[in-house]
């Protein structure tokens, strides 16, 4: 039965569907003569420029987001003056400030790393971005594997934020660097463990499948509500997240009280400006993979309605649900996080690490355990 | 306890180095003599500052438990004598006691505190920039609160203010 | 990164460390050894880092995130307050005394008044003013008793706090400002008594401020004394056992934390506080190891939260039993102080706060020595430091709540 | 088996500890903050404030009781005395070094110089923080306006206690006649 319901469902989450890039180019009326390599070079840039736009704005939202969140829970109102309403170009102003910066790079530093680190922290994120499907139709890399793609991809942030810190040749930086070595090293073992539990669950690692899983019951099917160890895995992951994105209370690396800023203490201007980016894409990134995940992806009731109505899942209107219902949960998540930051003290160094290995790995596996144990179950039961 | 009790519980203990207890008395205009008022000291010898310090904390009858506050003074610039004050608070008895040494500016040594109190040690260090006092037997004679390069003794009395430090105007 | 070269020990293990080396096995076969040479490291904190509280310095060695030795540079806000209040009139230093613990310039003012009250004899305080004097006093450590709470919720990393506390600090700040037209540097405790009445409407707006800061006070208990992070991170942290406070000569909080009981306030009363004491309007809150040790940061801490309630519970009290009547003794325009010593201590937030005066009858005073609780308080750092991670060391420097306007003075 | 229980204790603790501040937060976030948007709205400030100073010249007999209370030396002022009228040169105060600290009102003797609830020293040149004090130059606006009200309600005050004063007078003139009537009747 299991087995029905996955064909049914990977039957409409794999249907031909196409990348955005090569959507762009399908639409531009270009002449017949025009070579092929042109076509695939220009939907590259094309595509990849539509995608650091729309990642950027999202990002840039998620910083003014933070700082009215921050804002009202502190009893203040945040930025309310740049852009008129509510201080919306905010972060917009900020960019254009740290854009004009002078951009200062320390005597004794490893210039060559200095300069290349904030590139690697950026690239590597949006690198890992890129395997985020923004609806059953629109994505721009697509990965059976994608979760494996967001994790590696993700993580390879650590490798710029280790590189600055040593380049930077100041103390607090090299203090910042190694401990976000040891945290990401640690918590990559419960974030992937605790993210075993839904992939037994649904079954594949592909992002857009998952979803697809999760369509049943009207687009309430969320994978949460289909298995009880499923919540725990989900604190776990959620904890390991903020490890991960090196938000409080494990903002350890840049501990602002204990190592100034860090390991981007020497940084500033627009290079500054790329690792406080990394921070924000990563938040997204590791919220929409819970969505993704945990609660349903692209599904909710507002898709299966539409579904009802007999809207193709490949139309435009289904694709803009999608993408808004995935936004949103994402933000739901990126809100958590942010009353997390502004609630929590931060833990301690040798803290986070028994949290990461004494706590969070066994219980992980645990409910990795529990939640197979549940699977299996209900096979037995239902079959 | 009274400062005159203190003394004389110190006295019969046989602790050396007491000069006497220095009251406040009232003004009498007869004799031309102003007064003092304020708060009684118990006036001891610097050399034996620590047998006094030892004998006020460990007596059951003082317990003299926390040094408050250790400083120097210098009453006249044209004097002849720096004065170190202590304060003893006993945090049993909850009294006080104001202990006042006279060290004469030619010599200005005495031993230190610290291995009575450990709280003495930053008290003196000040002290000493401040003052010039030299505390024998200090752990860690170095400045505190000025520059390692701080020339003279800014609390004394005949101090001359500098004109310039490294190169900026002190006008 | 600098190698120490004070440090004996660290020298002298240094010759067992080799940077290469090649010997020959016994098999004939060539071996090399690549030894990483380590060295502890040697970290600045401060004289500007968001931990130090202002511009103090504390030279840290680390072998990596521990802590081996300790070093606190002060002087950098050194600023001659006693050296002024050798030069200026006895009423002109009062300003002066607003600036070295600024967060407590009322209690400051009190001490240097009450010091030089001592030197007048015969001289009473008026009853209106002592009363509100101690309402100034109290209002003035809760203040202090906040941005210590909410900087060391900063310190541990909690931002939040920091800004729920400001918020009714605020408040106090209105208050004082009502009253004497300052927001932080009051100057309103005055020789011989208090510079302004309190405008009408004052005394009923500060009722109602301590019936909206008890409930206030609940959250900020919840929110950052009893959340489990902060508990793991401060309690069994910096233990200061109850004979190394006392040999340090600690004083305020900090001597409570470790269990001594003992609060001058309660114990040598001054001004209304032993009536206050009798009619039992305020407790004296005691570090008891709740959490973990007795004597460590979280009881400190606590100490400071409980003193802020007991502190409300004495401006109750002030505002039952005053009275109406003079706010300021006979003091002449231009004083001369009789010639005398006097060295009073007054219970500040962060300790005893003494005040040696000395007179040869003139306009001006021979000395002026300040004793702040902030100085002593902080010379046990270098010591706790010693043995814990980097983090813990900030919590260290944190819960001696200094403010180094005072340990420079 | 103790060590299992702080185990599962601890994480119990965290958690509750972690919502218990997250409602507490989160009833904030929703409720109005409690700041204002500062040059825009602006917080009452006490009559008592004590900002930029103001002198009320006409009373000022410069008698040097403020300068002389100033523990910084700030004030100075410069007068030459035609008899009983006063030209007056100068009344600086230079707030570079100026701290607010109030002990310069107390002494006057004809309790002519104030503090005002002005607080923005903005300068562009240190030296313009030298304020001149005379005829109201440097003086905040507010405090004129305060300054004329007092004006006003002390001439009010005035004219009603000369009209007290005329009564009596009268009631004297009334009762004692031929006295003379140089009671102050004029207003």
């Amino acid at each position: 039965m299991i087995q029905e319901q996955a064909q049914q469902a990977l039957s409409h989450a794999v249907h031909p569907g196409s990348n955005v890039f090569v959507r762009i180019l399908e639409w531009l009326p270009l002449p017949e003569w025009v070579p092929g390599w042109v076509i695939t070079l220009g939907g590259v840039v094309i595509g990849m420029s539509i995608f650091l736009a729309v990642m950027s704005v999202l990002v840039m939202f998620c910083v003014w987001l933070e700082r009215k969140v921050s804002g009202h829970i502190q009893c203040r109102t945040g930025p309310m003056y740049a852009g008129g309403w509510h201080g919306w170009a905010q972060s917009i102003a900020d960019g254009v400030k740290l854009l004009l910066k002078e951009d200062t790079i320390p005597n004794e530093a490893d210039r060559t790393l200095f300069w290349i680190a904030p590139a690697i922290v950026l690239g590597s994120i949006f690198g890992a971005m890129v395997a985020m499907p923004l609806s059953y139709d629109w994505w721009f890399g697509r990965m059976d594997l994608g979760v494996f793609a967001i994790l590696a991809l993700s993580s390879t942030t650590t490798i710029g934020v280790v590189m600055a810190g040593w380049a930077s040749n100041s103390k607090w930086s090299l203090y910042g660097a190694m401990r976000e070595a040891a945290q990401v090293v640690a918590y990559e073992i419960p974030l992937g463990l605790s993210l075993l539990a839904p992939l037994f669950v649904l079954g594949t690692f592909s992002l857009n499948e998952a979803s697809a899983m999760q369509s049943g019951w009207f687009g309430m099917k969320w994978a949460i509500f289909t298995n009880p160890f499923l919540i725990p895995a989900f604190m776990i992951y959620w904890i390991a997240a903020l490890a991960e994105t090196k938000r409080a209370p494990f903002d350890l690396p840049e501990a602002e009280s204990e190592l100034v800023a860090g390991f981007m203490t020497e940084y500033s201007g627009i290079r500054w400006s790329f690792f406080f980016f990394e921070e924000y894409a990563a938040m997204l990134l590791m919220s929409v993979l819970a969505a993704f995940f945990w609660f349903g992806g692209f599904e909710s009731p507002l898709t299966g309605a539409l579904r009802a109505s007999g809207v193709e899942e490949t139309s435009l209107l289904f694709s803009v649900v999608c993408f808004g219902t995935v936004m949103i949960k994402g933000f739901v998540g990126i809100f958590l996080m942010m009353w997390m930051r502004w609630t929590l003290p931060r833990v301690r160094i040798d803290q986070v690490m028994t949290m990461g290995y004494k706590y969070l790995t066994p219980l992980a596996l645990f409910c990795v355990l529990g939640a197979a144990c549940w699977e299996a179950l209900q096979h037995l039961i239902f079959s | 306890m009274e400062l005159q009790a203190i003394h004389d519980t110190l006295t019969a203990a046989g602790v050396a180095g007491l000069l006497g207890c220095d009251e406040p008395r009232p003004s009498n205009k007869k004799e031309k003599d102003q007064g003092r008022s304020g708060l009684p000291f118990l006036m001891v010898d610097p050399a034996g500052i620590v047998p006094l310090l030892t004998a006020c904390r460990d007596m059951p009858l003082l317990r003299f438990d926390l040094l408050i506050d250790l400083t120097a003074a210098d009453p006249a610039a044209d004097g002849e004598d720096l004065w170190v004050l202590i304060q003893l608070l006993s945090l049993k008895h909850r009294h006080r006691l104001a202990i006042k040494a006279c060290l004469p500016k030619s010599a200005l040594s005495m031993p230190s505190a610290t291995a009575v109190y450990r709280a003495a040690d930053w008290h003196e260090r000040e002290c000493s920039e401040m003052f010039g006092i030299t505390f024998e037997g200090h752990p860690d004679p170095r400045k505190i609160l000025l520059p390692d390069d701080w020339d003279g003794y800014p609390l004394r009395k005949d101090y001359e203010f500098p004109t310039e430090y490294h190169g900026i105007s002190c006008e | 990164m600098s190698n120490s070269t004070s440090d004996q020990a660290l020298k002298a293990h240094e010759p067992s460390y080799s940077t290469e080396e090649r010997r020959t096995l016994p098999s004939g076969e060539e071996e090399f050894f690549f030894d990483v040479k380590t060295s502890d490291l040697e970290v600045n904190m401060g004289p500007q880092h968001p931990a130090t509280h202002g511009v103090m310095r504390v030279l840290i060695r680390c072998d990596g995130e521990l802590v081996t030795g300790a070093q606190a540079h002060l002087g950098y806000l050194h600023r001659c307050a006693e050296k002024i209040g050798e030069n200026v009139e006895w009423l002109q230093y009062l300003p002066y005394t607003d600036r070295y613990d600024y967060l407590a310039a009322m209690n400051n003012n009190l001490g240097y008044s009450m010091a030089v009250e001592a030197l007048m004899p015969g001289f009473e305080v008026p009853r209106r003013a002592t009363m509100l004097r101690t309402i100034c006093v109290e209002l003035n450590r809760i203040a202090s008793h906040l941005v210590a709470y909410g900087t060391y919720g900063l310190d541990i990393g909690a931002i939040t706090p920091f800004l729920y506390a400001f918020r009714e600090r605020e408040w106090i700040q209105s208050l004082f400002e009502k009253i004497c037209g300052a927001r932080l540097t009051y100057s309103y405790i005055r020789i011989g008594g208090v510079f302004n009445d309190a405008p009408p409407g004052w005394l009923t707006e500060v009722g109602h401020f301590c019936d909206v800061f008890e409930e206030k006070w609940k959250e900020y208990r919840d929110l950052l004394a009893l959340n489990h992070i902060f508990i793991k991170r401060t309690a069994h942290v910096g233990v200061i056992p109850k004979d190394m406070a006392i040999d340090f000569g600690l004083t305020g909080p900090m001597l409570r934390g470790s269990g001594v009981d003992f609060d001058l306030r309660r114990d040598m009363p001054y001004m209304a506080y032993g009536e206050a004491h009798e009619a039992g309007a305020f407790d004296v809150p005691l570090g008891e190891g709740e959490k973990g040790e007795l004597g460590d940061c979280w009881d400190r801490f606590s100490v400071r939260v409980q003193e802020m309630m007991e502190s409300i519970k004495l401006v109750r009290w002030c505002l039952e039993v005053i009275e109406d009547g003079p706010i300021i003794g006979d003091v002449p325009k231009v004083l001369k102080v009789p010639p005398g010593e006097a060295y009073v201590g007054i219970e500040n937030p962060r300790g005893e706060l003494g005040h040696y005066v000395h007179s040869d009858g003139g306009k001006i005073a021979v000395r002026c020595r300040v004793r702040g609780p902030s100085f002593t308080n902080l010379s046990v750092i270098e010591e706790l430091m010693v043995g814990t991670l980097l983090a813990d060391s900030v919590a260290i420097i944190g819960s001696t709540d200094i403010v180094v306007g005072e340990t420079d003075r | 088996m103790v060590r299992v229980n702080r185990y599962f204790q601890d994480i119990w603790d965290t958690l509750k500890s972690t919502m218990i501040g997250m409602r507490i937060t989160g009833k904030y976030l929703l409720r109005k903050p409690i700041t204002v948007q500062y040059p825009d709205q602006r917080l009452p400030i006490p009559d008592r404030y004590r900002g930029i100073h103001y002198l009320e010249q006409e009373k000022c007999i410069d008698c040097l009781a403020c300068a002389r209370a100033c523990p910084i030396d700030c004030i100075e002022m410069d007068a030459i005395r035609h008899g009983k009228e006063l030209e007056w040169v100068s009344f600086t105060l230079d707030y570079q070094k100026c701290m607010f600290c109030e002990l310069c009102v107390y002494p006057c003797p004809k309790d002519c110089i104030h503090m005002g609830t002005e607080f923005a020293l903005v300068v562009e040149d240190r030296s313009e923080l030298n304020y001149d004090l005379l005829s109201f130059k440097g003086m905040a606006v507010d405090a004129r306006v305060r300054m004329r009200e007092a004006e006003e309600k002390k001439k009010i005050k005035e004219a009603a206690k000369a009209a007290k004063a005329a009564e009596k007078a009268a009631d004297e003139n009334d009762g004692e006649k031929g006295s003379g009537s140089d009671g102050g009747g004029e207003v």
